[in-house]
């Protein structure tokens, strides 16, 4: 009997091995690699979403260049090992492009793959470290953390005029990266950054770390991680009354920053490039429509809307260069000389795949969760 | 000095509720001598239940406390029962095997608590809504302590004393006992030792959807994969005080909690977790079963 | 060994050979992190199977030789394969400086013990320690390594490369099982007091298995570094310390067929199922607690009473 | 001569004195017996002397050298070795791999034996594997070589003890009740097979609640109660001695089952 379920196990093993995975197309094939399972799920599959609803939309329009568009995701689970399994099997299936993915970390894993397979790459991952080896392949649909870390120097010491400031990130690299480059433009405007510490995400017990720094009276306090510790930041700042601003980067700028702070989101301030609610374009505000339509839910950040651009202007390469090859798209992508419309802004590149200019804002968010722009 | 108090407030909160959630643990370990890995993930579910069920019923009540009192025992029920099913599942069938398959059974259920979690409520964090408990703070000098945290330290205070009455005081608490110590030996003695144990589950998932609730209340945000930290720190606490042992893992939760504010406070926050480690570590390199220490009988 | 026995190994190990003509590069990528993983699991195995240590934080030892080995290419340039006899010495000695104090502990305690390591092991890589590990990130841009001028380049190569090492440590594991130092790792699991009592020092073999564990695990560290070529902390956490217990005991615990066949069902099946993205850990988990009334010594138990022949011979 | 030798040894657990400054000594090529009632304190002493239990006070002393504090297998390695009163087996492994446990420490393989056979590590096993079959024989084993011994019956079970305590070639061999849960034909095969121990050379010291195998195989007898030490004899003093009359009326009835005192 036992010999039997060994036996039977091993056939098994052998057969699942070898699967084919064999998929011959006539097809424009587009691939989103996002954490579609895992703690960042919500944007991984706002990623996914989004990405199907232009597709869909594209196709009803006659395609890309004629041809029908198919969209496969491979989740990455937020991981690095995952990440490269799902390259390996988008670039099996010969997509064109990939879409993704959310974190830096998992952008950064398969990069070389992609570049080595030379399938465009689009992410929004935000590390400097992403556009560092300057592959053709990949294109950054945000911008950079030095770029939002000049901006938020500059907003902190030469407007809003602050001595004191206390710097919070969390683990992640994208946050730790965004931090550092905070607190070296505040330092090098000689403001005094009188506290630097990590939180460790997710676990919602923030009163330690905000104890200290009220001892330290810091005029305002920064923190460079994610929505979902930040909105308990600023709950615990005011429920511990500490007087300070508080200030959240670009990943806080989510509608749940706001579910989370309840109350005391009223006076806190953000800074990211334009939210989706208040992208000026009238093409945006329809996708956005559409997509609530769609899906019942909103678009759970910017980002999601940044990645769609990415493959936005990847589709319109290819329609100006009448080609499906990527390295004359990458060549068109790398060379406008007018910039393509995004959803979220202007959208060209220079040679290294960074996003030519950036538009930050600072928000203060209103007593009816609106957001009011207090520096562009 | 108002920092240390607040520090210490700090502490206590979050410690109260690692040491209901650790109750579950060590009620657990203490008659079936293996570590539920289940019960994080069972205090995230009830998390979401019982808002779930608050959002559904607060309109019918003129008061948000009557109706989180409402909720709070509707969910009570509800993961009681769901406790329950899991000991009958999942633990039951291996009270024979090695100690180490319920372990894996138990990481298992916790895998399914939480992806069922992600399945029904979606990926997203939910939220409890603010106006639950009154945003209401009192000062102490610089120090200050919010109405909830209030409410959370004298519930748990009243939950443990009431847990403690009933362990030591009563004829259940009493066969509780016995069946930790011996369970074959209490089964002689006229004990039904299964019906003790669905009672330690029932007892053990309502002090976990209590910390589950207050998490919610708390925090506000809660999250599909948010028990697997809880679990873990309770856990520990658990240990620390000596797990198996009641007023252990009361004193290991508050403990913990205490520790990890000062450390933060005081020393580090970036090597926080590294200090509670390491100090476990130490805890148990010199007290092997920890604090309060566990009744071990090894026979020769 | 018995004969059969020789054979299905051989018939593993055949499989796994001609393995990469059936495959196109991502299942490649699949079957070499098998490898490596059931390297680790294997390593595992010796701590947690046959000492019957309950350690909890074994990856924090796949994750030392990844990193030893990651840094030592990137900032001393030196071939990672050089690497592997400092990985080894380095993890010995740091798993057996831990496991002096704490290896008395009992079953639980020990586990809770490992899963401290583990933490602690994760913030000083998240802390990016004397700027070495790379913080969050990882580190990136290792280099694959040459051996008498062959480059282990492709990912073929590497494939085979780990398939070379894992029948290395799989004899060797053999060489355990018919040893001295292998049976006192199983009696001191089965009772240790009988153990001591018959004069085996448990102490010495506790340490030795624990500190042969981590130096395999570390291995495999540097295999993975050699894979990937970017590692990064979240490849070394608690979680998948936990995988790779899970993978012991779902396996059966000190049955090498099992801890294979463990792996392949723990990290291969929910690959072949990525199609059902959402789902597939829900029913993951129903899986593990079916497995486990079902066949609670794991799925392939370890047999004993395997002696000798000429023990028999004249019976 | 004296091989082992306990002086003023005392073992207190809370506030019992289990084992109250108790001496006796024991010559090489004798077979001592230890009685006395239940919870006299007589598995706390053998627990004491093989390391188990760290005595408050006293020392034991083994050919002239203080052991007091050993760990058992340091102890065990001295040539001291002992069974269990409930039976300590490898129970999930066979007979012949249980009887191996004892080679350990006669093995002279090294640690990376572990990883690499050489030449000498193969003789090595093959020599000791051929030391077991000895002893199974001996012992009258030879057809359970390869049963799981939790499938033994008790009395084989008991064999498979002793002759993993003769694998690792004591010299003395310290058996804790080994009568216990016998019936009276292996009990008689038992009396036999001590005897047999002692003629090969072993010196036994054993604790036995069967009073008629301590009288028949036994040279010399410490009789125990409440810790101390209340006679010492030969059998035929002991057996008259009015102290030990009196310690043992009235709870003859009681005592055939195994003293769970001190556990």
């Amino acid at each position: 009997m036992k010999k039997k379920i060994t036996g039977s196990l091993m056939l098994l093993m052998v057969l699942a091995l070898i699967i084919p995975i064999g998929l011959n197309a006539k097809v424009v094939k587009i691939g989103v690699q996002a954490p579609i399972t895992g703690k960042y799920a919500n944007e991984g599959q706002g990623i996914d979403q989004a990405v199907r609803l232009i597709v869909e939309q594209k196709n009803a329009q006659g395609g890309l260049l004629g041809n029908k568009i198919e969209v496969i995701s491979e989740d990455d689970e937020g991981t690095a090992v995952k990440a490269a399994f799902a390259a390996k099997n988008l670039i099996n299936k010969k997509v064109m492009a990939v879409i993704g993915s959310y974190t830096s970390t998992c952008a950064a894993a398969p990069q070389k793959m992609y570049y080595k397979a030379g399938v465009l790459q689009t992410s929004d991952g935000t590390s400097d470290a992403l556009t560092k080896h300057a592959y053709w392949t990949f294109f950054r649909n945000s911008n950079p953390n030095s770029a939002e870390a000049i901006f938020t120097a500059n907003h902190f010491i030469n407007q809003r005029h602050y001595k004191k400031v206390a710097i919070l990130s969390d683990y992640s690299s994208f946050a730790v990266g965004l931090g550092d480059a905070v607190k070296k433009e505040i330092e090098k405007l000689g403001g005094d950054v009188v506290y630097y510490g990590k939180i460790k995400a997710g676990n919602q017990n923030f009163t330690p770390i905000l104890t200290k720094i009220k001892s330290l009276h810091p005029d305002v306090i920064y923190f460079s991680g994610y929505y979902s510790d930040g909105g308990l930041l600023r709950s615990q700042q005011v429920q511990l009354d500490i007087k300070a601003d508080f200030y959240g980067g670009d990943a806080n700028d989510n509608v749940d920053f706001v579910k989370l702070a309840g109350s005391a989101a009223s006076g806190s301030y953000l800074i990211n490039v334009p939210t989706p609610s208040l992208l000026p374009y009238d093409d945006a505000k329809k996708f956005l429509a559409d997509y609530e339509k769609k899906y019942g839910m909103k678009i759970p950040s910017i980002w999601t809307i940044l990645n769609v651009d990415g493959l936005r202007a990847i589709m319109y390469a290819a329609e100006q260069t009448n080609s499906l090859d990527t390295k004359v798209i990458a060549d068109f992508l790398h060379n406008m000389k007018k910039p393509f419309p995004g959803f979220t802004g202007p959208l060209s590149w220079d040679k290294k795949g960074e996003r030519i200019g950036s538009s930050y804002f600072a928000y203060e968010i209103q007593p009816d969760n609106s957001y009011k722009v207090i520096s562009k | 000095m108002y920092i240390f108090i607040q520090q210490v407030i700090n502490g206590l909160t979050i410690g109260s509720i690692f040491a209901l959630i650790a109750l579950g643990y060590t009620m657990v370990y203490g008659t079936m001598k293996f570590i539920n890995f289940a019960h994080g993930d069972l205090v995230a579910l009830s998390a979401f239940v019982g808002l779930t069920i608050y959002t559904t019923v607060v309109s019918s009540f003129s008061n948000s406390i009557i109706a989180i009192l409402i909720s709070l025992i509707i969910t009570i029920v509800i993961i009681s029962i769901i406790g329950y099913l899991l000991e009958r599942i999942a633990y039951r069938p291996l009270r024979k095997a090695p100690r180490l398959s319920a372990v894996v059974s138990a990481l298992g259920a916790g895998m399914v608590f939480q992806n069922a979690i992600m399945l029904i409520w979606g990926p997203n964090p939910h939220y409890y809504p603010a106006d639950i408990i009154p945003n209401k703070i009192w000062h102490f000098g610089d120090s200050v302590i919010s109405l909830i945290q209030i409410l959370i330290l004298l519930l748990s205070f009243f939950i443990m004393i009431g847990l403690y009455i009933l362990v030591n005081k009563t004829r259940t608490g009493r066969a509780i006992r016995a069946a930790a110590i011996n369970q074959d030996a209490a089964r002689l003695m006229g004990i039904n030792v299964d019906a003790i144990i669905v009672i330690i589950f029932a007892l053990g998932s309502t002090l976990g959807a209590v910390g589950g609730m207050f998490l919610g209340m708390f925090y506000r945000g809660i999250t599909f994969n948010m028990g697997w930290n809880y679990g873990i720190s309770a856990f520990v606490a658990a240990i620390i005080g000596g797990i198996g042992n009641i007023p252990g893992a009361m004193l290991g939760g508050i403990f913990l909690g205490l520790f990890n504010s000062l450390i933060a406070g005081y020393i580090s926050s970036t090597w926080a977790d590294a200090f509670t480690y390491i100090l476990l570590i130490l805890i148990l390199i010199f007290k092997p079963t920890g604090i309060l220490g566990e009744r071990v009988a090894e026979k020769v | 060994m018995r004969k059969s026995a020789i054979y299905k190994y051989l018939v593993f190990l055949g499989i796994l050979l001609i393995y990469p003509l059936f495959s196109n590069s991502s299942w490649l990528a699949i079957g070499t992190t098998f490898i490596i993983y059931s390297i680790v699991a294997l390593s595992q195995d010796i701590v947690l199977g046959k000492a019957g240590m309950f350690d909890m934080g074994h990856a924090m030892f796949f994750g030392i030789g990844a990193y030893i080995s990651a840094i030592m290419n990137t900032v001393f340039n030196i071939p990672i394969l050089w690497a592997i006899p400092v990985v080894v010495l380095i993890s010995a000695i740091i798993s057996v400086l831990m496991a002096m104090p704490t290896i008395h502990l009992r079953g639980d305690y020990l586990l809770v013990v490992t899963i401290g390591f583990n933490i602690i092991f994760q913030q000083v890589i998240k802390n990016n320690v004397f700027g070495l590990t790379g913080g969050p990130n990882g580190i990136f841009g290792i280099e694959r390594p040459s051996l008498f001028g062959f480059e282990f380049s492709s990912d073929l190569s590497v494939y085979y490369l780990a398939f070379f090492v894992l029948i290395l440590i799989l004899i060797m594991i053999k060489n355990l099982e018919t040893s001295a130092v292998g049976r006192a790792f199983h009696y001191l699991r089965l009772d240790n007091l009988a153990a001591q009592c018959v004069g085996i020092n448990t102490r010495f073999y506790r340490l030795f298995a624990f500190a042969l564990g981590a130096s395999i695990a570390s291995i495999a560290g540097v295999l993975f570094a050699i894979q990937y070529t970017v590692i990064s902390p979240e490849s070394f956490n608690l979680m998948q310390s936990i995988l790779f217990f899970t993978i012991v005991i779902v396996g059966g615990m000190s049955s090498i067929p099992g801890v294979l066949l463990g792996t392949f069902l723990m990290f291969v099946l929910p690959e072949i199922f990525r199609d059902f993205n959402t789902y597939r850990y829900l029913v993951f988990g129903v899986m593990m607690i079916l497995t486990m009334i079902l066949r609670p010594r794991g799925i392939i138990p370890k047999k004993f009473g395997i002696i000798p022949k000429y023990l028999l011979k004249d019976k | 001569m004296e091989l082992l030798k306990i002086e003023n040894l005392t073992k207190i657990f809370g506030g019992l004195v289990a084992v109250d400054h108790l001496s006796f000594s024991v010559k090489k090529g004798q077979i001592y017996g230890i009685i006395g009632p239940n919870g006299a304190g007589k598995t706390t002493v053998f627990n004491c002397l093989t390391g188990i239990y760290k005595p408050e006070e006293g020392t034991v002393i083994w050919k002239g050298k203080d052991i007091t504090n050993y760990p058992p297998d340091k102890i065990a390695n001295l040539g001291i070795v002992r069974t269990f009163q409930t039976i300590r087996l490898f129970s999930d492994m066979c007979v012949a791999e249980n009887i191996m446990s004892g080679r350990n420490q006669i093995s002279k393989q090294h640690w990376y034996h572990g990883l690499i056979h050489t030449p000498f590590s193969k003789r090595d096993e093959k020599k000791n594997w051929l030391k077991v079959k000895e002893i199974m024989e001996l012992m009258n084993l030879q057809d359970y070589a390869t049963e799981l011994t939790k499938n033994l019956p008790y009395g084989h079970q008991r064999r498979v003890e002793i002759a993993r305590a003769l694998a690792t070639e004591p010299e003395l061999i310290v058996l804790d009740e080994p009568a216990a849960g016998l019936n009276g034909h292996e009990t008689l095969d038992l009396t036999n097979l001590i005897f047999k121990l002692r003629d090969m050379g072993f010196t036994i010291l054993l604790i036995e609640h069967d009073m008629n195998l301590v009288m028949n195989v036994t040279d010399y007898i410490t009789v125990v109660n409440f810790g101390e030490k209340i006679c010492e004899g030969t059998p035929e003093i002991v057996q008259n001695d009015p102290a030990v009359i009196e310690a043992y009326l009235g709870k003859e009835d009681a005592d055939d089952e195994g003293d769970e005192d001190e556990n």
